[in-house]
């Protein structure tokens, strides 16, 4: 048993109480739901707990045994071990080595590198992990890198797991294993912590549940005795307007936006679609990651890419982005070529992306926050001419962040580095960051990750709106309900094709394998078919063992 | 919340606490130091820190001195903004002099100034074009520069020592430098007989206009993002390698124009090995300053401040040469300690 | 052309050995010049004080590790810059080093001692008669022994063990490996305290090979045995190799001054540029090669 | 040139300064220096003398020279280097009244400046002549060869100019086959690659070096022990460095030309304004002929033609010129 007493964290960097006298208890055999809206200081408890950092003040037990983490090896050696919201792995290293990286066992130990591999291959195996043990880390997906990050505590015998969000960008598959996973640690007598945004498919699984708000434990409850409702009006309170969407539009300040008019005037271009992909084709080393895709967004709608592990999504979304040039085919924004141009171009041609790795790629988590939040602004404050050197306009630039920090409701001084906000700030951040840009198409990836129910569905209903004033959205997810939520059209990606187009206007679905039309609770169903190929009968799912 | 005045950031507020502490912790071991190694103890302190300021040809050289390690350091910041190291600071600044001194040695009878600016733009063109090849390595061949520019620099130095001992010696005299340069190739003084040249003032402007670049410009900001952050950088539509040349040649050009102040104005000629240690200094001060370029006002002046005093502790009174490098090392490892950091060790003692 | 390479490179393989630690510690070695410093006076005295060389090489080796320990600690508990740090101890190693010449002997300048029994080279009896390798591998001083000793060590520990492994993580990607329960920081000491080690002992090495202690003997070879590590593609043998190719190039170096066509000062920069030219062009071949593995991201 | 102006000082403090341009560890002639100044200070009550050290970098000798003088604490400034006259006498611009002793250079016609300059030429034929006669016997682990070396810390004026053909002209006066294998190190300290080089030239056949090459000699002295090839020690008696190896010293007397001098300034009869050049017939340069390990390793034959040069010369019956 581990139990939190009294904790309290307080940042001094930004001033922030993260946690105020926080207690929470986790038994062994149990699956406890950790929830609370963003930025409500989940994650903050259970770095506490997990020995990542230390508490302001409070109490930590282990089997009634007081003691002090002053870091995450003594938490291990206590049995407690966390999967963090974006694994950190050791780049260049093999699965297998992360693996064992830490595990228990005299740190002059000899290696025998094919025994080691073939354990960590029998024991991946055995939790039915599809995780290859000799693949580079880098080259993981994030499911994968998820599985790792959870092989490495089994393998060190952990008591206690701790996983915060794991489940924000599996497709319905993947996070039906992972339970089914949780649920037979459970029944080893393991004890488990479960941080979740999706309240429904938490309680469902949880035994209890523990809800935190602003840095409070506002309850703790038994998971079958309360509903979702009940949760929500826990987490938010019942002053749920402070979550409204802002309607303030773009400050009178800002200069006229010639960028947002690629083609808006012009008759001709009206009709056309704002992306146009053409027999797109991405070969890595000799291996077909997609193979000759065509689709269209057109102006106004949102489309929604669904898929699962390997379907090669996120090349898919590297490569129309201009960061992954296409071995064939073409990529037209707006009626300009973009593909093979880099990422400047696509946004030069009146796009705008957020990709998947927030952490990594879209934000500076070192710098401040100030920092990432102009990285596209930052031309336009630019006065351009030559006689100015380039210099940037101050002014332009704070009412800039200032404008992103209020649709993103963060109120919080930009000054302070990125990775001092919590997961879902720093998602509503880079949305806003994105949304804010004058352009007419929006790609996204996982666009609802990390963020709480009521942040998602503002999220909805803005891209939605997004979408009514005639500009495009074109979304990437594993997270199928996400999509069905919002998309006019969803594309399911598999082995590197469309596998299938499901139209979804009128709450009608016609796809390549059925015709009728099906419930809501159906579509989302033959969509994960879809995804994993169980639908089809004839072409089985190709081999995607790497060799 | 637009209210909120201009947040400022805290990072270099408590940097600057730092720094304070720092410079009294240093100070404090530097008496100690000369205390304990000097046979005159009073006499040695007076000279350690009122020594470099203690006449106007003092003040002139001490602030010369100033003025090239602040030429010398805003390469090393400029490289590290731009995601690079340059460790052949040493080599760059010696061999731009070369190329300075060279021209300011020829025969053409063009007008003083413009064989300055000449030799200036030579100097500049020279170090840039060292560090630029270090830059194109690293782009090329992804060979590492920190230690393409340390080994460029080591080729070369030999070279150039030869020219400086061989075909431009002045013959005449025994020492192995060049002639002394015609006077009106030499920097305008501004405190003879002090070294003391314009090159402080061309220094500073420099400076400054290296941080207006940094925090005011577009591409200062793409420059210092590529840096710090190359994978959002691309994410921004940022190449993060396009910058590692221009960031090494830069810092080339920067260490190439300290070369040309220190024969153009400083000595008047070009002497084998001169710069002695300026591109390791430049290290230091650029460290100290933590590669903020408005912090190389202070550093170099501190820098260069206890250097000279540890030059005029040696002089009024015999100091030994083990003593200064023992200030120099207790100086140089306390600048960099981040004394803001206590205050998180403090914090682990709360009871848990 | 080969005769005795193995010594002359010994004091740069044990150096860049220490260089790879801290370098795949995640720091940069500038220390080890200083260290190299250190060892050649205190290995010379204390071999001078016991009468033997191997105590006086093992004392001060451990001592210096102490020491670069010591040092690393303190970088880790204060935030001071690891670079600076380094700077600051090969500078005090200077002044050290003369103020205890003079208060010890009364001189600044070279120490003799022609009590010591000074090592002598080691005839390796079968290899001896191998025509290419007994040239090469026989006849040299313990030292280049010692130095392929500790490579073979090196290697293992870092290919083999679980230490080089977690080594390796602290280097590679310190947050990854303190969510694995690993202090970088720990193994960042142990390598500044390794390196310490094989520094002095360089050193050591360096004095022992001249037969007395010459100030500022080091010369500079801390920071070619650093460049070594890159040219070795950071790992134990090919530092190593590339330590014999610094020393060859030094040789081929000093052959051409003997032939008097090119000013002697000028060849004395061959040896750096051979080694760029070097770096540079296997850096090339080895970014080619890996050049296809890179993941679209990262 | 003047100089009773300091005769009434000896009653008073007198304070010198010794300016090493360069630093003291490794370099005997600076070693040299400061003890004669140091022996003459000692002998005078009220005297005292400071040795500063100017380090490597020249560049910064012509301010430190200049900084001392602006102290103008110090009654005389001792030094010692072909390049100090020049740096002195615009010293001297500014700073009328500093006086200068400068040995190992050359000035004359500043009143404030006295110099003494050792003849070289001298030193470097004297060990040239040896070497060459060693060379020649063939007793060395190298064989008979016509083949010396000279192995040099840097290239400098008085090195290129002076004393490599002193060197050489001394070996073709013993047979005009002799050549010398010249070879630099780049600085003054870095023994390693002394032995290396000194290596190289044995595989090249040079029997005997001459080394002038500071701290990086022992390296040299090494490598020469481990074949049998010989050393020849150069400003200082170094027979004691490796008694057997090192077959010579052609030495300066600069501890003697420091004392002297110094003692005359003492005593107020230092003719400021001169330059005097002096060399083995003034007795401060010379051959360490009488030390054991000299008659040990070397044949009788050769001390004798060595001794009857070094006589001519001391009598001055040979001049060599400059
Ligand atoms: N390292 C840090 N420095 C400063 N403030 C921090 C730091 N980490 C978290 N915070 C602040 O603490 C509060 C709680 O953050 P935490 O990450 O625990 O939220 P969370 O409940 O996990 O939210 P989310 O659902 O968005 O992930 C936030 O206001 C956040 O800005
Ligand atoms: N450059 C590469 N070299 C080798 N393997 C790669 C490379 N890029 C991706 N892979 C691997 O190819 C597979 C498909 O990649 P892709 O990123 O397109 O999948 P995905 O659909 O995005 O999966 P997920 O949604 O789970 O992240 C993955 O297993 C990935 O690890
Ligand atoms: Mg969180
Ligand atoms: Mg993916």
């Amino acid at each position: 048993m581990v139990e939190l007493r009294g904790i309290q964290k307080y940042f001094p960097a930004n001033g922030v109480h993260a946690l105020e006298n926080a207690d929470f208890t986790l038994l062994p055999g149990e699956i406890h739901a950790l929830v609370g809206e963003n930025g409500a200081g989940k994650s903050t408890l259970m770095h506490i707990m997990a020995g990542f950092i230390r508490p302001s003040a409070g109490s930590i037990y282990t089997d009634g045994t007081l003691v002090n983490f002053p870091g995450p090896a003594a938490a291990l050696a206590c049995g407690i071990g966390m999967v963090r919201q974006h694994p950190r792995l050791v780049p260049g290293f093999q699965v297998w080595e992360a693996c064992i990286l830490g595990s228990a066992g005299g740190a002059a130990g000899i290696i025998r590198k094919k025994k080691m591999r073939k354990m960590v291959q029998e024991v991946s195996d055995q939790w039915g992990f599809d995780l290859p043990a000799d693949q580079g880390t880098d080259t993981l997906t994030v499911s994968q890198r998820q599985k790792c990050a959870i092989l490495s505590l089994l393998l060190r015998n952990a008591e206690y797991l701790i996983f915060d969000e794991p489940t924000a960008v599996l497709t319905p598959l993947e996070t039906e294993r992972l339970f089914d996973l949780m649920g037979r640690l459970r029944s080893q007598g393991k004890g488990i912590v479960l941080i979740s945004h999706k309240l429904e498919e938490t309680l469902a699984l949880a035994d209890r549940v523990t809800v935190l708000r602003k840095g409070e434990v506002t309850a703790t409850l038994r998971a079958d005795t309360v509903s979702s409702e009940e949760i929500s009006t826990l987490m938010f309170g019942t002053d749920r307007e402070t979550r409204s969407d802002s309607t303030a539009d773009f400050p009178a300040f800002l200069p006229e936006q010639p960028a947002m008019v690629h083609g808006e005037n012009d008759g001709e271009h009206e009709q056309a679609p704002l992306l146009r992909v053409t027999g797109l084709t991405v070969e890595i080393s000799k291996r077909p990651f997609i193979r000759s895709i065509d689709f269209e967004v057109p102006r106004g709608k949102i489309i929604g890419i669904a898929g699962v592990r390997d379907s090669g999504l996120e090349t898919l979304e590297l490569a129309l982005t201009g960061f992954l040039n296409p071995s064939g085919g073409t990529v037209e924004v707006n009626g300009t070529r973009t593909d093979n141009k880099g990422p400047r171009t696509f946004r030069k041609a009146g796009a705008a992306y957020l990709s998947a790795d927030r952490t990594g790629t879209a934000l500076a988590m070192q710098l401040p926050l100030w920092d990432s939040l102009i990285v596209h602004a930052h031309r336009r404050a630019e006065m351009g001419l030559p006689g100015h050197f380039g210099i940037m306009k101050r002014s332009y630039l704070e009412a800039w962040v200032q404008h992103i920090m209020n649709r993103a409701q963060v109120s919080r001084s930009p000054r302070n580095p990125a990775e001092s906000f919590s997961g879902g700030m720093l998602q509503r951040l880079v949305l806003a960051r994105e949304f804010a840009e004058p352009v007419q198409l929006m790609v996204l990836a996982e666009p609802s990750w990390g963020l709480d129910t009521a942040g998602r569905e503002l999220l909805i209903t803005r891209i939605k709106k997004y979408a009514a004033g005639g500009k495009s959205v074109l979304a990437f997810s594993t997270d199928v309900e996400e999509l069905i939520a919002m998309a006019d059209e969803i594309l399911v990606l598999r082995n590197g094709e469309i596998a299938a187009r499901f139209l979804l206007g009128k709450q009608e679905l016609r796809g390549p394998e059925t015709d009728g039309a099906s419930s809501g609770q159906g579509i989302r169903e033959l969509i994960g078919q879809t995804m994993v190929g169980m639908g089809e009968s004839s072409s089985a799912p190709e081999d995607q063992n790497r060799e | 919340m637009s209210k909120q005045k201009n947040p400022r950031p805290r990072e270099p507020r408590q940097a600057a606490y730092g720094s304070v502490i720092t410079l009294v912790c240093a100070t404090l071991v530097a008496v100690i130091l000369i205390a304990v190694n000097s046979a005159s103890p009073a006499a040695s302190l007076k000279a350690f820190f009122a020594g470099p300021w203690s006449s106007p040809w003092f003040s002139g050289n001490t602030l010369d001195s100033i003025a090239l390690l602040l030429t010398a350091s805003l390469g090393i910041a400029l490289a590290f903004r731009g995601g690079t190291f340059n460790l052949g600071g040493e080599g760059q600044i010696y061999i731009g002099g070369l190329a300075a001194s060279a021209l300011l040695l020829s025969g053409e009878t063009f007008p003083g100034w413009t064989m300055l600016i000449f030799a200036a733009i030579a100097a500049m063109a020279v170090g840039g074009a060292m560090g630029a090849v270090s830059g194109l390595l690293k782009r090329r061949f992804g060979a590492n520069e920190l230690i393409t520019t340390f080994l460029l620099s080591s080729a070369l130095t030999p070279a150039a020592d030869y020219l400086i001992t061989g075909p431009l010696r002045d013959p005449s005299g025994n020492l192995l430098a060049t002639p002394r340069f015609a006077a009106d190739r030499i920097l305008p003084h501004i405190l003879p007989p002090s070294s003391l040249s314009v090159s402080c003032i061309i220094a500073a402007v420099l400076v400054i206009g290296g941080h207006i670049f940094i925090a005011g410009t577009g591409p200062g900001y793409r420059f210092r993002i590529a840096g710090a952050a190359p994978e959002f950088a691309r994410y921004g539509g940022i190449a993060a390698e396009r910058y590692w040349t221009p960031a090494l040649f830069f810092s080339g050009l920067f260490h190439g124009l300290a070369g040309f102040f220190a024969v153009a104005g400083t000595y008047g000629m070009g002497h084998l090995g001169f710069p002695g240690g300026l591109g390791w200094n430049a290290i230091a001060v650029a460290l100290i300053a933590r590669n903020h370029p408005l912090a190389l006002f202070p550093a170099a002046l501190i820098y260069g401040w206890l250097k000279a005093g540890s030059d005029a502790a040696l002089l009024a009174t015999g100091l030994g040469f083990e003593a200064a490098s023992f200030i120099q090392a207790a100086v140089l490892i306390l600048a960099t300690v981040r004394f803001a950091g206590f205050p998180r060790l403090r914090l682990r003692r709360v009871r848990p | 052309m080969i005769a005795g390479l193995l010594t002359v490179a010994a004091p740069l393989i044990l150096a860049s050995l220490g260089g790879l630690l801290t370098e795949l510690s995640g720091t940069l070695g500038v220390f080890i010049e200083g260290f190299m410093v250190l060892g050649s006076f205190f290995a010379w005295i204390i071999a001078g004080w016991t009468g033997s060389v191997f105590a006086g090489c093992c004392i001060t080796a451990v001592c210096a590790g102490f020491v670069g320990w010591l040092l690393a600690r303190f970088v880790h508990k204060t935030g001071a810059n690891p670079f600076i740090a380094g700077l600051a101890l090969n500078l005090t190693a200077g002044g050290l080093t003369d103020s205890l010449s003079i208060a010890w002997f009364g001189t600044k300048g070279v120490l003799r001692n022609p009590d010591l029994k000074i090592p002598e080279p080691v005839h390796i009896p079968l290899i001896e008669d191998i025509p290419f390798i007994g040239r090469l591998f026989s006849g040299q001083l313990p030292f280049a022994y010692i130095a392929l000793a500790f490579t073979l060590a090196a290697a293992l520990v870092i290919g083999k063990t679980r230490l080089g492994l977690r080594l390796k993580a602290a280097g590679l990607s310190p947050e990854a490996a303190i969510d694995q329960g690993i202090y970088p920081a720990r193994y960042r000491e142990g390598a500044w305290a390794a390196a310490a080690f094989l520094a002095a002992l360089a050193g050591a090495a360096l004095t022992f090979r001249v037969g007395a202690y010459a100030p500022g003997g080091v010369a500079g070879r801390g920071w070619i045995a650093l460049a070594a590590v890159y040219l070795g593609f950071r790992n134990a043998w090919g530092c190593a190799a590339a330590s014999l190719v610094f020393a060859l190039a030094e040789r081929i170096g000093f052959i051409a001054q003997g032939l008097h066509t090119i000013p002697a000062t000028v060849l004395l920069g061959l040896p750096s540029a051979l080694a760029l030219v070097l770096f540079s062009v296997s850096q090339g071949f080895s970014a080619r090669r890996g050049g296809g593995k890179k993941p679209p991201r990262e | 040139g003047g100089g009773g102006d300091t005769g009434g000082k000896s009653s008073k403090e007198i304070s010198i300064a010794v300016f090493v341009p360069g630093v003291m560890s490794g370099s005997p002639i600076y070693e040299m220096l400061a003890e004669g100044v140091r022996k003459a200070g000692s002998e005078e009550p009220g005297a005292a003398v400071t040795v500063i050290e100017g380090g490597f970098n020249q560049a910064e000798w012509e301010p430190k020279l200049t900084a001392l003088a602006a102290t103008g604490s110090y009654d005389l400034i001792v030094s010692s280097n072909p390049s100090l006259p020049a740096l002195a006498s615009s010293v001297s611009v500014k700073f009328p009244k500093q006086k200068f002793l400068l040995l190992d250079g050359e000035i004359s016609g500043n009143p404030m400046i006295y110099t003494m300059r050792y003849n070289q030429r001298e030193q470097a034929y004297v060990a040239g002549y040896l070497a060459a006669m060693v060379a020649q016997e063939g007793k060395t682990g190298v064989g008979k060869t016509s083949r010396i070396g000279l192995l040099a810390g840097q290239e400098y004026p008085a090195m290129n100019t002076i004393m490599l053909p002193a060197y050489l002209e001394a070996a073709k006066a013993i047979d005009p086959a002799f050549e010398v294998d010249f070879r630099v190190v780049g600085n003054w300290y870095d023994a390693g690659k002394g032995a290396e080089l000194a290596s190289d030239m044995i595989r090249n056949k040079s029997a005997v070096i001459l080394c002038v090459a500071g701290g990086a000699n022992e390296g040299a002295v090494q490598a020469a022990a481990e074949t049998g090839a010989k050393v020849i020690w150069y400003d200082t008696n170094g027979y004691a460095v490796r008694p057997g190896t090192v077959v010579g010293s052609a030495i300066l007397r600069q501890d003697k030309a420091a004392y002297e001098q110094t003692r005359r300034f003492l005593d107020g009869t230092l003719p400021f304004g001169t330059a005097e050049i002096v060399g083995m017939k003034e007795g401060y340069v010379d051959f360490v002929e009488d030390d054991p390990n000299y008659i040990a390793a070397v044949s009788p034959g050769i001390r004798e033609k060595q001794a009857a040069l070094l006589s001519r010369l001391r009598s001055g019956e040979l001049d060599l010129g400059e």
